[in-house]
């Protein structure tokens, strides 16, 4: 790590430099350009590094008198700071009143425990700053080393392997029968009634009853759900051919309501 | 012989170069010595080995050994299933063969996308086995010993007849499986309440799905 | 000492590559055969040539010697430069994985803008890595193979510097170093009293892990 710090570079974009970073500036404005720093925190370090000590043994007294005098000289010049100095430097205001202050009078956490806190921080951004530049400064691929210019690059090539079973052929061919086969067949065997068994059902049912009968009440009572879809269809063509004939009355109270019927012959 | 680091200066720069260079262009990346001598050693060096040093013309390049190009590529299974309206094709030809393209359509009562006879082919199961005599001369389908050996059958004489097909209730209408799962998944909702019936959609919703994209292949 | 033609193989595929390999991925290209002993042959090879052939992490690739470089970089784009906060953050990232935002500003004293570290995950360097499971469950971020290989490591135990700091404590938190700080000076107050030791158990659990990923990076 360099002693003084590099001036501010441009941002050019989020995160890289700009290409030319510019060369030393006047020291004096150097002094003063807080842009500089990454915050107060690296402030704090440049000026411990110009202490020329060992992290472990700065001053944290010493340090803070050099922070204030930087944000003094700062304010005299109408520098605009931003408010994270200006909280760094009211807090090591405080910590050096508390660091002068007789030991029976402190409070908990102890000046000393935030001056060590402080130091330790230090030394860590120190630690990690320098790791940056040992990291940068490596034999970095496309700086000092290059890959092959033009690789003849390796292909891999996509081979289907179709699946299929016995079963799916077999299965595949049933259904297309099935489904090109012969409309008739598949009406065969479905449980339907007739409009003629209907006619003949209702009828006879008609004869028996004695008061008004809701249509369902004419159907198979134990019928699976196919056939009684079929017969509640059935017998309700089948009714009104028998009103039609003038042998049953028909009443709907609702529109959609239960469709009664009894017998015209009583 | 040629100064070490000359060759390796060399050796270098044609690696990194992205076109082949001329002894000249090279030399311009060494301060103009010159670089016949290296470019003669390291072409000795690299004779046998993975890679090699070549002159075209005035030009030098390295590429792979010519003899490991087969290295290069590299062949991956993808193992995918065929879809339904290809499944069909498979079975129709393998029933009814040789058959024409118009032949499979009336059979199977819809359209057949060429792709799915060609994915039939990719798959070695069938082949054009020349064509109808008929007017427009279609060509027409039959299997392949692939296709015999893949599925295990001696003969196409081993695939079940239509009786048996019946008999296995293979030949059921459609209509009528797809409202027996219907009625079924009826009974699991009432069953089971308004979720019971996750997972109990598979056979509709499959055979939705097969009949969808069944000529997309 | 490998098979003849298997270094070269393995030597033709590394070189027509345009990506770094690891030894599986060569393999697949030699018919699944183990090629590290060739590799390892190859290695001793190229050492001292203007060609290389290294490992960074699991993966293997040639590359033209470092002090070669100046040869070639003349017609080559400048590797950009970081920005400070960015190179900052990459080391903080690499010396401390897997490290959350808040963490990498609590080492700086500094807000990190959103950028920096979206730089470095578009170069590749570092990648998001789960999340610390803490409140507020912070995503915490990790290097990449792609940044052992552009900075030359072979794996995150050969980062600068790495044992020294860890010796030095210099990666544990401020919170650690604090408690063996205190615990030192009260055993040092009232001769080694039973509080002593606070804070002392905790670095091996956070070196071992970085112990761990070190080379499946």
């Amino acid at each position: 790590m360099n002693d003084t710090p590099s001036p501010a570079p441009l941002l050019s974009e989020a995160g890289w430099d700009a290409q030319a970073p510019a060369d030393a500036e006047d020291a004096a404005r150097l002094y003063i350009e807080l842009d500089n720093w990454e915050g107060p925190l690296d402030l704090l370090l440049d000026l411990a590094r110009r202490q020329k000590v060992d992290l472990r043994t700065i001053s944290i007294l010493e340090l803070t008198d050099q922070y204030l005098e930087y944000i003094d000289t700062a304010g005299a010049l109408k520098l605009e700071l931003a408010a994270d100095y200006l909280v760094m430097a009211a807090w090591l205001a405080y910590l050096k009143s508390a660091l002068l202050l007789p030991k029976a009078e402190q409070e908990d956490p102890s000046p000393e425990e935030l001056a060590l806190r402080l130091q330790l921080r230090l030394q860590r951004l120190a630690a990690m700053r320098e790791a940056a530049a040992r990291l940068m400064a490596r034999d970095r691929l496309g700086r000092d080393n290059f890959l092959r210019g033009a690789p003849e690059g390796l292909r891999v090539m996509k081979r289907k392997a179709w699946q299929c079973e016995w079963f799916d052929i077999v299965h595949a061919y049933g259904q297309v029968k099935a489904r090109t086969a012969p409309v008739v067949h598949m009406v065969k065997d479905r449980a339907v009634m007739t409009l003629e068994s209907a006619l003949s059902r209702v009828s006879a049912m008609l004869g028996v009853a004695i008061d008004w009968m809701e249509l369902r009440q004419f159907l198979p009572p134990h019928a699976d759900p196919q056939l009684r879809r079929s017969a509640l269809a059935s017998s309700f063509a089948a009714a009104l051919e028998l009103a039609k004939q003038g042998k049953a009355d028909l009443r709907q109270d609702t529109a959609f309501g239960p469709l009664r019927l009894r017998s015209a012959e009583r | 012989m040629a100064r070490p680091d000359l060759v390796r200066g060399v050796e270098a720069v044609l690696f990194a170069a992205t076109e082949p260079m001329s002894a000249q262009d090279i030399a311009e990346h060494l301060g103009g010595e010159d670089v016949t001598p290296a470019l003669r050693e390291l072409e000795a060096h690299y004779k046998g080995r993975g890679i090699e040093l070549v002159r075209r013309g005035q030009h030098w390049h390295f590429q792979t050994a010519a003899d490991l190009a087969s290295l290069l590529r590299r062949e991956r299974e993808e193992v995918r299933r065929l879809s339904r309206a290809a499944t069909e094709c498979l079975a129709i030809v393998a029933y009814h063969e040789p058959v024409s393209r118009a032949e499979i359509e009336s059979i199977r009562g819809v359209q057949t996308a060429k792709g799915t006879l060609d994915v039939l082919m990719e798959a070695g199961w069938i082949r054009a086995a020349g064509r109808r005599e008929v007017p427009g001369r279609p060509v027409i389908y039959a299997t392949t010993p692939a296709f015999l050996t893949h599925f295990g059958l001696q003969s196409r004489r081993d695939l079940p007849g239509l009786a048996e097909l019946r008999a296995a209730g293979l030949l059921d209408p459609v209509e009528e499986a797809m409202e027996r799962a219907m009625g079924e998944r009826e009974a699991g909702r009432d069953d089971a309440g308004d979720d019971g019936n996750i997972g109990r959609t598979d056979p509709n919703a499959r055979t939705a799905a097969l009949d969808n994209d069944g000529e997309s292949a």
